[in-house]
């Protein structure tokens, strides 16, 4: 484990155990199990390749946007991969994954291929959602990949559902459910925190606390800002984690996803990050100070990851330059096969209205 | 509980709700029942009284009063292959758990391009009649059946009560079935060689050769009375129950204003924007040149619904209503 | 003030400050100015009459809905008379009251003659609502009491809204919204809590904790069933008191309108206490211990007091029988009114959809 | 901005929206707006932007996201005697607030036996058009113009945009306006002469005298494109635009009906249980012996709108869909 120095708008941890004072501000969490984040060269050039893959996509998107390939309203998470790629290391394929309309980092970080998101985006029949949904709603049923829900804190009833699938089935699976801390301020959040604590379901509440909700700052939106101390008020283990770094982020959510199996019930993490670019693809950014996103730039969790990798020396410009190389070529596959993929025919418009609508084909 | 003289059951639309609950329990171990007060309570209107006892409380699960998480977690518990059987106590508060239902239920088997279906049964109670005033007495089935990919359903008997559960259950995508509040307590004979309904058909209930009327629900037994007051006047009504609300069997709709050619639909909901403006609609699309007499509706008034008696019986469809409704299209 | 032991089944009171940790448990509400309260003999007189007038009439409306005279739901508020009493002592008439379907006892106790609330119960013309409302929608512009609200939990963000226009004006008044333990675990209870917190508004939320939501015990409700800790997670006052003793409830409900008026925003008052009858008249109420409502029946909020009273010697039978036979009279003047009183024609259904059709007569 | 020859100015619904709102807050201190980031993002579509730093955030209020306690904290300030306008973002959150608006706005009036009256305004963005996908799609304003005691309302030209706002703030009791989300962009002139709508009334936005379309919102322009190819084709269509969708204007629709015949209704909402079900039962309803063909629909694919460009405009009424079905009336 390196020494991860929380930096700053990130605050201190803040560890919560589920019977315990919320309030509580404990040391960072105890490691309990051999803690290999950080250590492992090979482990680390996933991650770097994970979250590279991430950026690029998106940058490629963008362009994309510009000439029309890619419609719709397009959400990106540049600045925030440390924390998809992080969680999902803790994940299993066994786990299952609900995610937002900022998915696409979610969706590439569980596996689905780039192929298959860029092709949804294109609209295309090919894609991991038949191009019925689009850059908001990416489903993938073999990576237990549970959709982009585009209501906000809409995906949250749902998760606690597919916990308490595999709770009453015995099942040692996790559900992890992304949202983000303006959903934190809709019924939906309440209840489902409610619900999932008084029932000990299995689900990690993964908050992605970017500090806006669209145009609002966070101290505009809530009352109580420190959100892991309101996740815990209802009973459950919940902690804030410096988002910027992918390690910390991974120790963190192995953690919580362990004692989630363990039989702790929920586990909340408040994972603290900022998006770099604008809410979406309309949005102009004007309430967000310039300074704000060049002081959080110069925590870019992928300059952090390779800074940290070429201090241990053994990592240099070639080794980046390689996996840019492999990063570049898979998303240009992608592209391309998007190009080429085909549409569905406005005939099957009825397809997957219902299931006997959706054997048709 | 007697026997009938032919072998049938005496029996209430909420034994008979409760029987087919149990039924589907014990038929299929992924079946669990989950809702506010289903449990230690029975159920706010006694339905799911001593099932707890009887499937224990993993399987009969009391909610929190959060309409929104326990519907949703019904949804993710069927995407996850369980069977949840969801009661909201009522349709008013239903809306809590609306946006679920519409923009999860019954969206994402198509957003997700077909890869999760959502195997759910969603159970609540509609209507008014009971002088609950004008939060308690929504009739808002029609807007469920305005939205593609679930099913609607509202049985009106005791058959039906008995009886659609189990292909309810049997159905991969989600189905909403309205019980309405007045009919609990309504006693009859069940057949005991009765099966499973087809919920793509309407039914007719009382066949005639004058005039047809339309209804669902609460407003079949006013509809009943109606036709006997009808006959009475030399009027022979057919009586069609469309029993599924969603999709509507538009076959048994028309068939009949085919052979009668006048039409009253009656439904308890306000009239503007009711699913009797669907049902009439459709009549005059399809079988526009068979009518004799513009499609009437019998609806409630376009009120909340009041407290005091007098006002709430003038605001509901009455059997009465539907008889001038009759007379005018007929006359 | 008397020495009110905190006695058993509600725990001692928990008072935790705007900004302060929630979890704290602090010493008993430090007083802020003169008590009053327990010490007056003409004030407990009036106390006891308004906690018996709501008795008296409950059990006059179980009598009149076996005989058919009142119809619909019912819900009685027997055993937490000291609640609506108590609070109510705390406002003045330029504050306003929002309820639930459980309100025959913040309608009286607000002030709202008994005989309008009685005739609203028979549905006629001269009921506080026209008729058109029944018992679980008691209005009365008058006493600017906003309702009885039958959706569990739909009177919060109305009661902010109020309390909003009040701030926005610079009024000193304060909006007291009444709700139950069940109403916490809806989404509307957590949008208002963080709306009402996070613009400071001077709302007084009376949570009325009567340990069931219909049939469903607080601990099978609710994941941290310390209520009061649950809201100070908000970032707002909040704390519990005896419901089931008047003096303490006056006490504290002075203490936290108090702190509203002076401009530190929401309070929440968890009011421990229990209806000594079922949830509903339909309610068969096989779901709790006749030993748990025997011991609740040992704090009958009334005898309480009496007892007080006659400690103090400055009260006897007679005294307690004057009062009994006033509020008696009150009563069956009542009734004979709602007897009396016409009902609305029903060619007058259409009134009051809109304005315009309001004003038809 | 420039002026036009007859003196009008050039200007765009959404620039009409908002200075429809900026009249609104200088002519009563009363009335304030509210809404997920109505004041410093600007509104979600640019409708407010500019109006946080004219008129300070006590008046343009940002709040969480929350759209039931801020829906209903607007009722509980329009009981307590302000002016509020919400701004629910888009019709799809509508249904987090539904409770509220049904249960609370639309019902207190009358629960109280007219002692409150709620004179609160709600705007929201409705529709779809730009491949926003299934949750980001809805048309269901058919479902708000169900509900007795509320006012929908549904601007469809500049003007209408412009002018709705001060009689909707008006108005004692509560009005939804719906603004269609292809229509913000849309640019013309405004009569700078005209004055507040009379919101009891529909437009006929084209006369014509073989065929009535009937439209609101965001189906107008494509009722007024369908018109011309129908010029084209010999058929003179006249255009009906509906604008108050409640109460529904009955005299100008069947004095349209009743001249043409025929009538084709336009409505961008799922087809079964659309408004325009209501619509056609009423003609069928009032001028049933004036009809020479069956009212026809042209409504929404009964599918949750799919992302992709081909399937969304497949989904959707088009022109070309409306001038099929005129052809199909009368011919
Ligand atoms: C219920 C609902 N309200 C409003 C919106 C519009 N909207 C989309 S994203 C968003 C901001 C959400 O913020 P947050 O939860 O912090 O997630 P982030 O976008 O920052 O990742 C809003 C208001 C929505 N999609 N759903
Ligand atoms: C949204 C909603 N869900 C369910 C109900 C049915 N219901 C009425 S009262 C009640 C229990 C409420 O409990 P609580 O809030 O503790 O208040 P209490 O009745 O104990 O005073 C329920 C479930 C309702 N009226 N509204
Ligand atoms: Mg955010
Ligand atoms: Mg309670």
């Amino acid at each position: 484990m390196t020494a991860a120095r929380t930096p700053k708008p990130a605050a201190n941890p803040v560890r919560t155990a589920r019977t315990a004072n919320p309030a509580r501000t404990a040391k960072a969490p105890r490691r309990t199990r051999p803690d290999t984040a950080g250590a492992d060269t090979s482990h680390d050039r996933d991650l770097l390749r994970a979250m590279l893959l991430i950026r690029r996509f998106e940058e490629r998107c963008v362009e994309l946007y510009s000439a029309a390939k890619i419609r719709g309203f397009v959400h990106l998470y540049i600045g925030e991969e440390a924390v998809a790629v992080g969680v999902s290391e803790a994940l299993t394929p066994d786990d299952a994954v609900v995610s937002t309309y900022r998915e696409h980092g979610h969706a590439l970080a569980r596996g689905i291929p780039a192929e298959a998101v860029m092709a949804e985006m294109y609209g295309k029949a090919t894609g991991c959602s038949h191009g019925r949904g689009g850059s908001m709603h990416l489903f993938d049923a073999g990576h237990r990949f549970y959709g982009g829900n585009a209501i906000v804190g809409g995906g949250l009833p749902l998760a606690a559902g597919l916990a308490l699938a595999d709770r009453m089935r015995g099942e040692p699976r996790v559900t992890c459910c992304f949202f983000g801390d303006g959903a934190l301020a809709e019924g939906e959040f309440h209840e489902t925190a409610n619900l999932a604590a008084l029932w000990g379901l299995p689900l990690l509440l993964a908050c992605e606390n970017n500090l806006y909700a669209m145009g609002t700052a966070l101290p505009r939106e809530h009352a109580q800002t420190d959100l892991a101390m309101r996740a815990a008020s209802y009973g459950m283990a919940a902690w804030a984690v410096d988002g910027m770094d992918v390690h910390a982020v991974e120790r963190a959510a192995r953690q919580a996803v362990e004692g989630i199996r363990a039989g702790s019930g929920p586990h909340f993490l408040e994972l603290r990050t900022y998006r770099f670019r604008a809410h979406s693809m309309y949005d102009p950014d004007r309430y967000r100070d310039k300074a704000e996103i060049e002081q959080w730039k110069e925590r870019d969790p992928i300059a952090t990851l390779t800074e940290r990798m070429r201090a241990r020396s053994e990592w240099d410009d070639k080794a980046l330059a390689t996996i840019e190389r492999l990063v570049a070529e898979e998303i240009d596959q992608a592209v391309e096969a998007s190009e080429k993929a085909p549409t569905e025919p406005a005939e099957d418009l009825l397809r997957f209205v219902t299931s006997r609508s959706a054997e048709v084909n | 509980m007697g026997n009938g003289p032919a072998g049938e059951a005496k029996t209430t639309y909420r034994e008979a709700l409760r029987e087919a609950l149990r039924e589907a329990l014990d038929a299929d171990e992924r079946v669990f029942l989950m809702g506010e007060d289903v449990g230690r309570y029975g159920g706010c209107f006694g339905v799911s009284l001593g099932l707890l006892e009887e499937f224990g409380p993993k399987r009969i699960r009391d909610t929190p009063l959060s309409e929104s998480a326990f519907v949703g977690a019904g949804i993710g518990a069927a995407m996850a292959g369980l069977r949840p059987i969801v009661e909201i106590m009522t349709v008013n508060f239903s809306l809590l758990a609306l946006d679920q239902i519409l923009n999860n239920a019954a969206t994402v088997l198509h957003m997700s391009g077909g890869q999760f279906p959502v195997p759910l049964v969603i159970r609540m109670t509609t209507g008014a009649g009971r002088q609950l005033a004008a939060q308690h007495s929504h009739s808002l089935e029609g807007w469920y059946a305005h939205i593609p990919g679930i099913r609607v359903l509202a049985p009106a008997t005791i058959e039906d009560a008995r009886h659609m559960l189990a292909p309810a259950l049997a159905d991969p995508d989600p189905v909403l079935i309205f019980e309405h509040g007045t009919l609990y307590s309504a006693s009859g004979d069940l057949d005991p060689a009765a099966g499973p309904v087809d919920l793509d058909t309407a039914s007719v209930r009382r066949p005639g050769t004058d005039i047809s009327l339309i209804t669902y629900g609460g407003c079949l037994p006013k509809a009943m009375a109606a036709a006997d007051t009808l006959a009475a006047d030399g009027i022979s009504a057919e009586v069609v129950d469309l029993r599924t609300l969603r999709p509507l069997d538009d076959a048994t709709i028309t068939g009949s204003v085919a052979r009668t050619h006048r039409a009253v639909v009656v439904d308890e909901a306000w009239r503007s924007g009711s699913l009797a403006a669907e049902v009439s609609s459709r009549i005059t699309e399809q079988v526009f040149y068979e009518l004799d007499a513009p499609v009437e509706r019998v609806c409630s008034a376009e009120v909340p619904i009041p407290y005091a008696r007098q006002l709430e019986e003038a605001a509901l469809p009455q059997a009465v209503d539907i008889v001038k409704a009759a007379h005018r299209a007929v006359d």
